[in-house]
């Protein structure tokens, strides 16, 4: 039979399940520090998936957590891309990007960083269509090596990637093969969990759910702990259960300056904050940028560092948004 | 729809966005972006389509539009509160791969002949010389949705011969070349600039001039493309915007409170 | 290439999407009785999906209302099927089966007027593994032909189903290729929709949010019909979008004598009258059994021929189950 | 555990579903079916595995399990309300497919030497004597769960050299044609019946004899099995039902308030 090389890794969702039958994530109190989780479960070399997309969700205390213990080799993997990736390529902590966009947003255009080493090609930079990158995951998450689909037939996208065609075996018609992809760890941050990492995500789930399901680990941070009770109150918004999660960390405003539904809007003044070191340093202002994040003992500490009107502003905001 | 608008200053934008926005049909479902797009869906259903059913690509179906509160981003609460329906992101590209969106909106950084998108890299692929954004759901959109308006500004830069690079495959080369590489639905149906309406001619599938905006000669709209352009027997001049519609629009940008 | 050909519709994705083409669903007022709804898209031959499963939001209404106006030559399909399939069968209104299990429940075992059939080789009995005919709701759900799944390797029913293997293009590892079903028809039942068909389930969805999405034709009866803004108050309930949904059947207690989430239980005495019948009388009780809730003007006459203090006793009993 | 219960009538079936509840580890995951299995996971979570996860095949995650309130169906409010989590019916099996449950549970009409289970029909496949209810979850459940568990009365017409035909695959013809069949994962680990324990030798994939029933003989198993058992070295015996389990059981089965 004839069989196809990627140039990443995938389809190796039977990895995938053994890694998982050889360490089972049984029913215990998962809580922990951010400090604890990513020193258990971030390696250097890892594909890391990110949950959330652009501004949403973002798993920020998590991923400075990353940026504070320095990790090497890293691959950023996440459907629409936001600043955050730029910190982990400024600093030399991330060489592979797997995206379908990358954009600042908020006025400011293009991602500058990322241009600048994706056009003196220092990266591995890899770009899927939303939906072939979003199959990737669901694949991952279905524990099948591969699903079909038309994305990214016909275009540039595909040819690049060396994608293989997946033939209907019952009418002959020729899609695209999306290998799956397990990604070493994924990072969610959820509107609520309990100890065991049961967990709820408000609004907009985005591809969260299957990254979950297709991690071979999985850290979640939370904006608040709750007792299981409160979970089967409405237990359809369950996203996340348990038995996939690896380390629970409570953490409020957990993906600020980025937006969490239902608790706080994104903060324009930090992106200002941020790309004005990138306009005036070029990556030398990331890497400014992330040296001032990792200086800050934990996420409390950072957020602790601005102006308290400001955050409560962001949170009534987001509360006044709310359907009543 | 035929009084010419008397506003000062209308902008080309504001031009191609209604010219965009008419399109539009009551009760069809539209896969919009931000920026342009959700501007010209929010017109519409102000207008000539009520019942036009907008979804985004964060998973959002039905979602409100308030003027002078569009949202920022596909993903971000103001695009989520008060929608009908949310599903996961993946989820709302397969309700397109079903067929269930009449029209995909896109922009560009460059479009060709056959209306191939680029919004990825300008230059070698192997070494960009600009690095852009990438397709984001583009390529899903343009591949999936029954129908593809690509809305842009009308420059040579844009409408060049060949794509550096397909992000969002339109007709390919041309013919049936989009059929034969497994594409069976869809396409791009209407290109909406600041200058003209165009389609694809039947049988080529080659850009091909339909009708001038106003005061536009087809001298200007050839000179503004960088490929040689197919012109229809007839090319009729789009009504000129009117006033309410660009009062409409300013309003839902939020530059004027009226 | 090589192609299957498979003994049952199938993988035919690309003729549900043009169909979808040719027919749109403008956003419009949908509702309509049961008799109009039925009139209008379940024709003769259809394959028949059936919403819920079991004893759960089965669409009562909807399914007698066919049983009313006669139709010949439909196929049931159903991941676990209940006795509502049987009235289709004794009345030869049935001929095909499609499902993953079939019973009574309630302690009374089972099926004894599908045994009868299809012991005697009347109707064709198509058996499928619960995930194998969840994916060939999902394949037509998704718009691709097929999807693979370590579902009914080796076993017989794939031999039988003469389903073939869908060979991963990467790997090379060889896994069922689940044909997708776009069903002609596809009726389910929902606690509450809005009058163009947006529609919420309350509890267990089951395989209703793929059916709605592979129907060709889409027919829903609610328990409620409700303001939209009711619906954007919780948007991440709305399981079937409007633009999928034909009509829109307001029919409260449209289960019954099935259960609805939240509403209401199953009546286990109408099982009871309708499995003595069977007992005593065989496919001529089924038959029976039909005949007598034909006789009914409307599924409203059905409930108002039942003792109110009974129906009254199975909306208290669901309500007093509900998490507080 | 060593205290023989002197509970009056203790039934063959009490002791096969205490002796599964038995095998159940504390923090796993169950994909459980409405029956024994159900009663066994309640059980085990009120002895050994207080923290184990239950799953059924309607989507629901960790449900209650209240005694003299067990559902009557994996797709009914009982079973639904008090669980964790609620999601499809389709992605609770891809969840098993994922790899992510220890143990399935499953019943039987027939079971093989090589533990293949029938619950479809009974004669020719073609025009079946008997028409059973069919796989329901079952195929799924042994391909895909990490490890199965057989649970049936030990009767010659159950257990059969060939079942008539494989509703949900065991280790088909042994040796590695589980493997050889695509299926990598799981298959059947155990098979406790109201006379024994018994497993799978590891080299043939047969049946093997581990352990007795108290008071039950080799020889008694050997003839209420329809096909050449083996028996392994060291035949042990199950340690008896307590009062305690009995009296829970029955508990749970809502057979008594106590």
């Amino acid at each position: 039979m004839t069989t196809a090389t990627l140039p990443f890794p995938g389809a190796d969702t039977l990895d995938a399940r053994l890694e998982l039958e050889g360490r089972r994530r049984p029913r215990e109190p998962k809580t922990m520090t951010a400090e604890e989780a990513i020193a258990g479960f971030v390696r250097d070399g890892d594909v890391v998936a990110v949950g959330g997309t652009n501004h949403a969700r973002t798993p920020m205390a998590l991923l400075v957590e990353i940026l504070r213990q320095r990790r090497t080799g890293l691959a950023m993997s996440r459907p629409l891309t936001c600043y955050e990736a730029e910190l982990f390529i400024a600093t030399g902590m991330a060489d592979r990007v797997v995206t379908s966009w990358v954009g600042i947003g908020h006025g400011w255009g293009l991602a500058q960083v990322l241009r600048e080493y994706v056009e003196t090609g220092r990266i591995d930079y890899q770009e899927w269509s939303h939906l072939g990158l979003g199959l990737r995951y669901r694949a991952g998450a279905m524990g099948v090596p591969f699903l079909p689909t038309y994305s990214m037939l016909g275009s540039d996208l595909g040819r690049r990637l060396q994608l293989v065609e997946a033939t209907c075996p019952y009418t002959g018609q020729e899609l695209t093969a999306v290998p799956s992809l397990n990604p070493d760890v994924a990072l969610i941050h959820v509107q609520r969990a309990d100890v065991y990492g049961n967990a709820q995500i408000d609004g907009y789930e985005l591809m969260d759910g299957d990254v979950a399901r297709a991690a071979r680990r999985l850290v979640i941070s939370t904006e608040e702990l709750v007792d299981t009770d409160i979970l089967r109150r409405d237990p359809a918004r369950t996203v996340i259960p348990g038995f996939l999660v690896d380390a629970v960390v409570v953490q409020p405003m957990g993906a600020y300056p980025h937006e969490c539904y239902g608790h706080y809007l994104a903060d324009e003044e930090a992106f200002t904050h941020y790309m004005e070191r990138v306009r005036d340093h070029g990556s030398e202002g990331a890497r400014e940028y992330a040296a001032e994040l990792v200086a800050h003992a934990d996420h409390d500490a950072f957020l602790a560092s601005v102006a308290p009107e400001r955050l409560a502003a962001l949170r009534k905001d987001a509360e006044g948004m709310m359907p009543q | 729809m035929t009084t010419v608008s008397t506003l000062a200053e209308v902008r080309p934008d504001e031009v191609m966005t209604i010219a965009a926005s008419r399109l539009l049909e009551d009760g069809k479902v539209m896969f919009a972006g931000i920026g342009q797009p959700l501007v010209a869906a929010a017109l519409a259903r102000r207008r000539q389509a009520p019942n036009l059913t907008v979804v985004l690509e964060g998973g959002m179906v039905g979602i409100h539009l308030l003027p002078g509160e569009l949202p920022a981003s596909t993903n971000e609460m103001r695009a989520a509160v008060g929608a009908e329906m949310l599903t996961s992101a993946t989820d709302i590209f397969l309700l397109a791969q079903r067929g269930c969106f009449d029209y995909g909106f896109l922009g560009v950084a460059q479009v060709d002949a056959y209306g191939n998108v680029n919004t990825s890299l300008i230059g070698d692929p192997d070494r960009p010389k600009v690095r852009l954004p990438g397709p984001g759901g583009a390529n899903d959109i343009i591949s999936m949705c029954n129908e593809t308006v690509i809305v842009t500004n009308h420059e040579p830069r844009r409408f060049v011969e060949r794509v550096d690079w397909i992000t969002s495959p339109g007709h390919l080369t041309g013919g049936d070349s989009r059929q034969r590489s497994g594409l069976l639905h869809g396409g791009p149906s209407w290109v909406v600039t600041d200058l003209a309406l165009l389609d694809f001619e039947e049988e080529s599938r080659r850009m091909r001039l339909r009708a001038l905006q106003p005061g536009v000669t087809v001298e200007q709209v050839r000179r503004a493309t960088g490929f040689e352009l197919l012109v229809a027997d007839e090319v009729s001049t789009l009504d000129p915007v009117t006033d309410d519609e660009v009062r409409l629009l300013r309003r839902l940008n939020g530059e004027s409170d009226d």
